[in-house]
C-alpha cells in the first residue's frame, strides 16, 4: 500500500494509531490518582513530541543515512520559527503560509551552510556545523535584536504585538495561531470516569503533518536516494570511483534535514507563537543528536520514540519535587520514607539532567542501536526462549 | 529535607473524592463549561511555581521555592503564619483561599524562554494551576507573561528587572513586585552624587541583550542628569567568561567610574576581573576609582565573595530591612530554613500572598476579578514598607534600596549593607515615560 | 593510436620525482601490464589516470580526451573504470545493493535525486545488476551482508561492479595482492574469462609475475619513475634490462 | 601602545587556558583516538579540586559568643578553621591563603586517578566503536560529572581567591618605561601554563616513554608489532591529559570563580581549537590556543566591535570556518587525521 512493502505499510499504520489515539495512550492514569504525575496526554507535551519527532527524523536522514553528524540543525530549526512567527507579525495568524515560508527559509538556510560545511567531512564537518549554530545564536540574542533593526527580539523571543501590521488579519479569525479559522488551541476535553482526556487541534495538525513527513522518510529510505545515501556512509571512495559525484548526494540530504527542522520549528511557531533565540544554541542540536541516537539512528522509527522519549523526562520528571516524592513513599513508615525521599530526590525534579545524562550513557553503551536495538534483543531473547522451551518439548522446527 | 504535608496522600484522597465527578481542567477552550482557566471545583486550589531548577540560576530557585512553600504554609494556616499578621489587609483566613486548601506544583524555566513556556503550558494544562509564579530573567518573564494572559491565568513575574515586563510588553493578566532598571538608576543616582560627587567620568560595560541595554539606558539617563559624563558603553557578549578584553580599555581610558551593567555570573566575573586588574586601588581624576553594579542579588553577593566591598548597587529588598513585615518574614523564613531570605525569596512570597488576599477580596479565582483587585491596591506589612499596584501597568511601587558592599561583614549574610532607602516618590514615574512607551495591557482575558 | 596516452608525465612529491617523462600507449582491446619493482611508480602513474593525482607536466588522453583536471566520477563516466588493492566495496550493503548501485551510476549519471520511487521497483536496475551477479557466479549470494565475505569474494563483487558499467579502460591494481593460492588462480580465470568474451581493455599493474604472465598482452616494465622497456610478455620474459631492475635491487 | 599591549597580554591568558584544554583534548585524540567531549569537565573537576581544597582547609569548629546576635537574635556561632587553631591564626592564614596553588597537589593524583578510571572503566570499551559513539557517551559522562559537582556544590559560583602576595596588579611596563600594570595572578597562570607545556613536550620528546607514545600516535600498528604494550602507555596518557586539564582547572579559580558548568563553556571553544589547530598536533593545538586568545582580545575592543557590531561573539567561528575551508587539516594538521 501507499508504494510501500508490506512491512513498511504495517509500521505506517502503526504509527498512524499510536499518533491518532496518543491522547488516550498518554493519559493511561485517572486524573486524580497520584500516578497523574506520569500522564504525558496533555496538548503542549503531545505537540512537542510530534514536534521534535520530525525533527528527528529529519535529522535521522543526514545522520542516519550518510553518518555525517552535524551540530548545525538548531539553526534551522530556529530560522523556521522566526519565520513563522513573522508571518504572523506582518501578515496573518494563518499557519498554512507561515509554515510555508519556515520550510523554505530553512531549506535556503540549509543550503547555504550545507554547501559551505559538506567541504570537509568527519570531525571537521561537526566542528563547521557547530559553529553556525553559536554564530546564529549569540547573534539572534544580541546584535540581531536592537532596536533600529529587530529582526529577533533578542532575550524574549519573537512575538506578535497588538500593534503589528498583520495585513491579511479579518475579524471573526481567531485570534491566535489557526487553519482557516480553526484554532490551533482549540481543545475537546472528554472525560470517561475519572479519566480526562485532551483532543487539541494544534496536536492533531502536527500529528498529521508529522505521518505525511514519516511516510516520506519511508519513502526515501526505501529509494535508490536513501541507498547512494547508505553508500555514502558506507565508502565514498568507492561512490567516486562508481562515476557517483557525493556532494550533491550530501548536499541534498542536508537540504532535506535542514527543511525538516524548519518544518518543525514552523510547527513551533504555530503552536505557540513565539520563537526564542535559545532554539538556536548548540545544546539544541545536541538534544536532537541524542533523541536520534537514543532511538535509534538509521532505523525508522527510533528518532520519533527517542524524541518522545527526551521530552518526556524533560516535562515530567523535572516536576517532580520533594513534595510528590513524599507522596508516594506516603505508606511508609516515617523513617524509611524520609530516607526513600533521599535516594530519588537528586535523580528527579532539577536533577533530571542527572537522570538523563546517566540513561544516556547506559544507552550508548549497553544498547548501541538505541531503543530500537534494545526492542529487537528482547523480541530475539523471548523467540530464542520459545524455540528452547519448543527443543525441550521435542518439537523440531528447523532454526534460522 | 524539608516538606511540607500539602500534598500527602490523605490530601489526595480527599481531593479525589471531592474532585470526582466534576468538570476537570479544561484549557484554552472554548466551549467549556467552567467560567475561566482553571476554575477550581474541588476543596483545593493549584498554584503553579516556575523556577530555574537547572542551568546557573538554580540556587536562586532554591530561595525562590522555599519562600513559595512558606508562603503556602502561611495560607493554610500552618506555621507560625507569617506576613498574615502584619499584613495590613486581613482577608486572609489561615484558611487557604476562599476556603480552598493551596497546593502547588512546579516547573522547571531552565532560564529559556521555549523552556519556560513549555513548563507553564503544563502546569496549566495538566496540572490546573489557575495562577504562576517566579522565574528568574526578563526574557522568561516577559514569555510566560504573554503564555499567560493567552491562557487566561494571573502571572505574578519574580525576578525580572528589565523595564520592558511592565513597559512594551505589559499584559493586564501579569503583575510584577519586583522594581526595574529605570527604578534602579533613580534611587541610584541621588546616593552616587552623594558620595561620589556631580563630577564623574562612566564607563559601561553592559550584557549585550534587552535586560543590559534596557539598564544601562536608565542609568546612563539619571547619572547624566546629574551631571557626570558618560566615556564609553562597551556591549559585551552574554557567553562572556573572561571580561579580561573588556577591563583593561577602562584603565587608559580616563574614566573614574566602572558601571557593570551585568547580571549572575556575568556580573561575578567582571567585577572580580575589575579587581583582578586593580581598580579599586586606582585614582583617576584624583578621585579614587568606584565600581557601580546597579541590580544587586544575595547570590550575586555570595558569589563575588571579597570583590564586593565597597560596590554600590540596589535592590528590591534586603532581609536587614527594618520594619514588621520584614522582620516578620525574616523571623518566620530564618526559623524554618536556617538563613535570611534573599530578595527574590521575598518577592515570590510576598507575591504568593498578594495573590491569594486579591482572590479572597474578589470573592473568586476568575483572573478578571483577581486583576481588578489587585489593580491600585495599597498595602504594607509584608516586608517592602508601604506598596502600591499601579492600575496603569501592574508595576509595584514602594521604596527602593540602595547597598553597598559591606567592609567587614561579620558573617555570611550581612556582606551587603543597605546605604539608603530611597523613598518611593523619588523612584515613580509617568506610566507614558518614553522607557516604557510602547505596547498595551490590553483587558484581562479569564480564559474559557 | 591507442585508447589511453600517456605522453611526458613527470610529477613530484617534494625532493622526491615520482615519475619522469612516462609515455605509454594502451591499445585498444588489449591486456597491458605495468610492471616494475616496488617504488618505481606504478601506482602514482595508475592515480593520474584517474584523477586522484595531477601530473606536473604532460597530458593523459582517454579515447582523445584529456582526463587531467577531471573528478573522479567524472574519469569513470568517461569509461574507466578502478579496481583497487583492497577491495571497495560497499561494506554495509547487501552484494545485490551493491551491484545496482554502479548499475544506476550508470544509468542516471553522476547525481539524480530519485529520492521518492522504491528501489525494487527499479526493474530495469534489479535484472542488469542480478544478470551480472550470475555472470560473476555470485547469484547465490545476493542478500549477503557483502562486508562479511571472503576476500575473494569481495574482489569478484568488484570486478563485477566495474564491469557492470560496460567500462571501455579497466584499470586493476594489484588485484591479487594478499590473496591465497586458491583465490589468486579464481581471480586469475575471471579476468581471462572477461578478456575473452568483451570487448574491453584492460590496463593492470601487478607484483606476481604468474598473473601477468597468465594475462597480459604487452607489458611494460617501470623503474624510478621511468619506462624501461615495452614489449610481449616473450620478449620481456629474457630481457636483460628487465633482469637488472628486479635482480639487481634484490642482489 | 598601551592598550594594544595589554590586549595581547589578555590574549595570551586566554590563550593559556585554551591551549591547556585543547592540549589534552589532543593527547587523548592522537594516541587513544577518541574524542572526548567530557574534557571540559575534566577542566571543571579541576577547579572543584581547589574549592574542595580551600573548604577542608577551613573546616572549623563553633563557638557561641553570646555577647554578638545572628539574624535571628541568637547568640552567634563564631566559626574558627580547625588550622589556625593549631598552628595560631598567622601560619594557620597563610596555609589558607594559598588553598589554591596547594590543591595542585591534590589535584594531580586526583585528576590522574580520574582519567585511569574513566580510560579503564569506560573509554576502552569505545576504542573501536565510531567517533560518534565517543562524542555521545563522553558528552553524557560531561553531564553526569557536571550535575554532580552541582548537586554538592550548588549553581552559584564560588570564590577561590589567589594567595594575597600573588594578587593585586604588577607594573610591567616599568622595565620599558610605559605604564602596563597587569593581575599578578593572570601572569602566574601564563607562566604556569607555558611550564606545563614544556613539561608535556619534553616528557614526550627525551622520555623513552613519551619516544613510545609519539611513535604511537604515529603509527599504533607498528609500534603494536614491537611488542610494546602501547595500550598501557595509552591509558596513562589518559590520565596525564586528565591532570593537565585539571592544572588549568585549578589554577583558572582566581581568574574567575568557578561553577558547575564552567567545562561547558570551554568545550566547544577548545574543540574549535584543537580543529583549527589540526587535529592529533599537540604544536596545532598550543599555537591554535593562543592566536584564537589573542583574536579574541581583539576583537572585544571597542574599535572591533564598532566595525563589526558583534564580532567579538562570533569571530572564533568564524575563523574556524576560514581556516577550515582554507587548511582543511587545520593549521598543522596530519594527512589522513579524522578524515572519515
Amino acid at each position: 500500500m501507499f508504494g510501500l512493502d508490506k512491512k513498511d505499510t504495517t509500521l505506517l499504520l502503526v504509527v498512524a494509531a499510536l499518533t491518532m489515539l496518543a491522547p488516550f495512550l498518554l493519559n493511561p492514569f485517572p486524573t486524580e490518582s497520584g500516578m497523574a504525575q506520569f500522564n504525558a496526554g496533555y496538548p503542549d507535551l503531545m505537540q512537542k513530541f510530534v514536534i521534535f519527532g520530525i525533527f528527528a527524523i529529519g535529522f535521522n536522514i543526514l545522520f542516519g543515512l550518510t553518518g555525517y553528524l552535524s551540530f548545525g540543525h538548531a539553526a534551522f530549526l530556529g530560522v523556521g520559527s522566526y519565520a513563522a512567527v513573522w508571518i504572523f507579525k506582518l501578515f496573518t495568524y494563518n499557519v498554512f503560509p507561515a509554515i510555508l515560508l519556515s520550510v523554505i527559509v530553512a531549506a535556503l538556510f540549509s543550503l547555504l551552510i550545507g554547501f559551505v560545511s559538506l567541504r570537509r567531512s568527519g570531525i571537521y564537518f561537526s566542528i563547521l556545523t557547530l559553529a553556525f549554530p553559536q554564530m546564529s545564536f549569540a547573534l539572534a540574542y544580541s546584535v540581531l535584536s536592537n532596536p533600529k533593526f529587530n529582526l529577533t527580539n533578542g532575550e524574549t523571543g519573537l512575538q506578535v504585538y497588538a500593534d503589528d501590521p498583520q495585513r491579511f488579519h479579518r475579524e471573526g479569525l481567531p485570534d491566535l495561531p489557526h487553519l482557516f479559522g480553526l484554532s490551533m488551541r482549540s481543545t475537546h476535553t472528554m472525560e470517561i470516569g475519572a479519566w480526562s482526556f485532551d483532543f487539541n487541534v494544534g496536536y492533531y495538525l502536527c500529528a498529521i503533518v508529522m505521518l505525511v513527513t514519516f511516510y516520506l522518510s519511508v519513502r526515501i529510505f526505501r529509494s535508490p536516494f536513501g541507498m547512494m545515501l547508505r553508500a555514502v556512509k558506507s565508502n565514498q571512495q568507492r561512490m567516486n570511483y562508481t562515476g557517483l559525484n557525493t556532494r550533491p548526494y550530501t548536499l541534498a540530504a542536508f537540504v532535506i534535514s535542514g527543511m525538516y527542522a524548519g518544518l518543525a520549528g514552523g510547527l513551533l511557531a504555530a503552536m505557540d507563537p513565539l520563537a526564542g533565540a535559545e532554539r538556536m544554541q548548540w545544546t539544541a542540536s545536541g538534544e536532537v543528536v541524542l533523541m536520534t541516537i537514543l532511538g535509534g539512528a538509521g532505523t525508522l522509527i527510533g528518532p520519533i520514540l527517542g524524541a518522545g522519549f527526551i521530552k518526556y523526562f524533560e516535562n515530567i520528571f523535572s516536576k517532580i519535587n520533594d513534595n510528590v516524592l513524599h507522596q508516594w513513599f506516603s505508606f511508609m513508615p516515617d523513617g524509611i520514607e524520609d530516607f526513600m525521599v533521599f535516594i530519588v530526590h537528586p535523580f528527579v525534579g532539577k536533577g533530571w539532567h542527572l537522570t538523563l545524562g546517566i540513561l544516556f550513557m547506559l544507552v550508548v553503551i549497553f544498547l548501541p542501536g538505541g531503543l530500537v536495538d534494545g526492542g529487537q534483543r528482547i523480541g530475539r531473547w523471548l523467540r530464542s526462549r520459545g524455540q528452547k522451551e519448543d527443543k525441550t518439548t521435542g518439537t523440531t522446527e528447523p532454526a534460522e | 529535607m524539608s516538606k511540607t504535608d500539602v500534598t500527602r496522600r490523605g490530601v489526595i484522597k480527599t481531593g479525589a473524592v471531592a474532585g470526582a465527578g466534576l468538570a476537570v481542567p479544561t484549557i484554552f477552550t472554548a466551549s467549556s463549561a467552567a467560567a475561566y482557566t482553571n476554575e477550581p471545583t474541588g476543596g483545593e486550589v493549584t498554584l503553579g511555581f516556575n523556577v530555574p531548577q537547572t542551568g546557573p540560576y538554580a540556587d536562586e530557585e532554591n530561595d525562590e521555592l522555599l519562600a513559595q512553600q512558606l508562603a503556602v504554609e502561611h495560607l493554610n494556616g500552618e506555621g507560625d503564619g507569617g506576613c498574615l499578621n502584619t499584613f495590613t489587609s486581613k482577608a486572609l483566613k489561615g484558611n487557604g483561599i476562599l476556603g480552598k486548601k493551596v497546593t502547588f506544583v512546579t516547573g522547571d524555566t531552565q532560564t529559556k524562554s521555549d523552556a519556560a513556556r513549555a513548563s507553564a503550558k503544563s502546569m496549566i494544562e495538566k496540572d490546573g494551576a489557575v495562577m504562576i509564579n517566579g522565574g528568574s530573567s526578563s526574557g522568561v518573564a516577559i514569555a510566560v507573561q504573554g503564555l499567560c494572559q493567552d491562557a487566561g491565568v494571573i502571572f505574578m513575574a519574580g525576578l525580572t528587572h528589565s523595564n520592558d515586563t511592565t513597559g512594551k510588553d505589559k499584559k493586564a493578566n501579569g503583575f510584577r513586585h519586583f522594581f526595574n532598571a529605570y527604578m534602579s538608576a533613580a534611587a541610584l543616582a541621588p546616593i552616587l552624587e552623594k558620595e561620589l560627587g556631580a563630577d564623574r567620568r562612566a564607563y559601561h560595560l553592559t550584557a549585550d541583550y534587552t535586560w543590559g541595554w534596557s539598564q544601562q539606558e536608565s542609568i546612563a539617563a539619571a547619572t547624566e542628569a546629574m551631571g557626570w559624563e558618560t566615556v564609553n558603553n562597551v556591549l559585551t557578549p552574554l557567553a562572556s567568561t573572561d571580561f579580561s578584553s573588556y577591563i583593561a580599555p577602562v584603565l587608559n581610558s580616563g574614566a573614574d567610574v566602572l558601571i557593570l551593567n551585568h547580571y549572575g555570573g556575568n556580573m561575578v566575573n567582571s567585577l572580580t576581573n575589575a579587581i583582578q586588574f586593580g581598580m579599586m586601588e586606582k585614582v583617576v581624576n584624583n578621585k579614587d576609582f568606584k565600581i557601580v553594579v546597579p541590580l544587586y542579588s544575595e547570590l550575586m553577593a555570595a558569589g563575588a565573595g571579597e570583590n564586593i566591598k565597597g560596590v554600590f548597587g540596589s535592590m528590591n529588598y534586603n532581609w536587614q530591612l527594618d520594619n514588621e513585615g520584614s522582620k516578620q518574614f525574616v523571623k518566620s523564613f530564618g526559623e524554618k530554613y536556617g538563613k535570611p531570605p534573599s530578595n527574590s525569596a521575598q518577592t515570590c512570597y510576598a507575591q504568593t500572598l498578594l495573590y491569594a488576599d486579591a482572590c479572597e477580596r474578589a470573592g473568586t479565582f476568575n483572573p478578571c476579578g483577581v486583576a481588578e483587585a489587585l489593580e491600585g491596591f495599597e498595602f504594607d506589612g509584608l516586608g517592602n514598607g508601604k506598596t502600591l499596584y499601579r492600575a496603569d501597568d501592574h508595576q509595584c511601587f514602594k521604596d527602593v534600596l540602595v547597598v553597598k558592599g559591606a567592609d567587614n561583614p561579620t558573617n555570611a549574610y550581612d556582606t551587603l549593607e543597605i546605604v539608603e532607602v530611597t523613598p518611593v516618590e523619588q523612584v515613580t514615574y509617568a506610566p507614558d515615560h518614553p522607557m516604557f512607551a510602547g505596547g498595551a495591557l490590553g483587558t484581562c482575558n479569564p480564559g474559557a | 593510436m591507442g585508447i589511453l596516452e600517456v605522453k611526458d608525465v613527470s610529477k613530484r612529491f617534494g625532493g622526491l620525482k615520482a615519475l619522469t617523462d612516462v609515455n605509454l600507449s594502451v591499445a585498444e582491446n588489449t591486456v597491458h601490464a605495468i610492471i616494475g619493482p616496488n617504488g618505481a611508480g606504478k601506482s602514482t602513474l595508475l592515480n593520474c589516470f584517474v584523477g586522484k593525482l595531477i601530473p606536473d607536466t604532460g597530458s593523459v588522453m582517454f579515447d582523445g580526451e584529456s582526463v587531467l583536471g577531471r573528478a573522479p566520477y567524472e574519469i569513470n563516466q568517461m569509461g574507466i573504470s578502478r579496481v583497487f588493492q583492497t577491495p571497495e566495496i560497499f561494506g554495509d550493503l547487501t552484494v545485490l545493493e551493491n551491484m545496482m548501485i554502479p548499475c544506476f551510476a550508470k544509468r542516471d549519471g553522476s547525481f539524480e535525486l530519485n529520492a521518492l520511487p522504491n528501489m525494487m521497483g527499479q526493474k530495469d536496475i534489479v535484472e542488469r545488476a542480478e544478470e551480472v551477479l550470475e555472470d560473476m557466479n555470485m547469484a547465490d549470494k545476493r542478500h549477503d551482508h557483502s562486508a562479511s565475505m571472503s576476500r575473494g569474494d569481495k574482489r569478484r563483487l568488484e570486478i563485477g561492479m566495474c564491469l557492470s558499467q560496460e567500462p571501455r579502460l579497466l584499470l586493476l591494481d594489484e588485484p591479487t595482492a594478499g590473496m591465497a593460492r586458491a583465490d589468486t588462480n579464481n581471480t586469475i580465470d575471471l579476468l581471462k574469462e572477461i578478456r575473452d568474451r568483451r570487448n574491453i581493455t584492460i590496463a593492470i599493474i601487478e607484483h606476481d609475475m604468474h598473473v601477468v604472465f597468465s594475462l597480459a598482452e604487452r607489458i611494460t616494465v617501470l623503474a624510478q619513475g621511468t619506462p624501461l622497456v615495452e614489449d610481449t610478455p616473450d620478449n620481456i620474459k629474457g630481457h636483460p634490462k628487465v633482469r637488472e631492475a628486479y635482480l639487481g635491487e634484490s642482489a | 601602545m598601551d592598550s594594544f599591549l595589554l590586549q595581547i597580554l589578555n590574549g595570551l591568558d586566554k590563550g593559556s587556558a585554551y591551549a591547556l584544554i585543547a592540549l589534552g583534548l589532543t593527547l587523548i585524540f592522537g594516541t587513544l583516538g577518541v574524542v572526548n567531549f567530557a574534557h571540559g569537565a575534566l577542566f571543571m573537576i579541576g577547579a572543584f579540586c581547589a574549592v574542595t581544597l580551600q573548604r577542608i582547609l577551613s573546616l572549623s569548629y563553633t563557638v557561641e559568643d553570646p555577647t554578638q546576635k545572628d539574624f535571628l537574635g541568637n547568640p552567634l556561632k563564631v566559626q574558627t578553621p580547625y588550622v589556625e587553631s593549631w598552628f595560631g591564626p598567622n601560619v594557620g592564614g597563610a596555609i589558607i591563603d594559598w588553598a589554591v596553588p596547594l590543591a595542585i597537589l591534590l589535584a594531580i593524583p586526583v585528576m590522574v586517578l580520574l582519567g585511569l578510571a574513566m580510560e579503564r572503566g569506560l573509554i576502552k570499551h569505545f576504542y573501536k566503536r565510531p567517533h560518534a559513539d565517543q562524542i555521545l557517551v563522553t558528552f553524557g559522562l560531561a553531564i553526569v560529572l557536571q550535575e554532580i559537582i552541582k548537586y554538592y556544590f550548588g549553581a552559584n559560583p564560588i570564590q577561590t581567591p589567589a594567595p594575597d602576595a600573588l594578587s593585586g596588579v604588577a607594573n610591567l611596563g616599568a622595565v620599558i618605561g610605559m605604564d602596563l600594570v597587569y593581575p599578578i595572578w593572570r601572569i602566574v597562570y601564563f607562566c604556569f601554563a607555558a611550564l606545563i607545556i614544556f613539561g608535556v613536550f619534553a616528557f614526550l620528546q627525551f622520555t623513552t616513554f613519551g619516544m613510545v607514545v609519539r611513535a604511537g600516535m604515529a603509527d599504533r600498528e607498528t609500534v603494536g608489532l614491537l611488542g610494546i604494550n602501547i595500550d598501557r602507555r595509552f591509558a596513562i596518557m589518559f590520565g596525564v591529559a586528565a591532570a593537565v586539564a585539571g592544572l588549568a582547572g585549578v589554577m583558572y579559580g582566581p581568574i574567575n570563580p568557578p561553577n558547575y558548568h564552567m567545562g561547558m563553556d570551554f568545550l566547544v571553544l577548545s574543540f574549535v581549537v584543537v580543529v583549527v589547530g589540526g587535529m592529533g598536533s599537540l604544536p596545532g593545538a598550543v599555537l591554535a590556543g593562543f592566536i584564537l586568545g589573542i583574536l579574541e582580545s581583539f576583537a572585544s575592543t571597542t574599535w572591533a566591535t564598532t566595525t563589526i557590531p558583534g564580532i567579538n561573539q562570533i569571530i572564533i567561528y568564524l575563523v574556524a570556518i576560514i581556516v577550515l575551508l582554507t587548511r582543511p587539516r587545520g593549521l598543522m594538521g596530519r594527512k589522513g587525521v579524522m578524515e572519515d
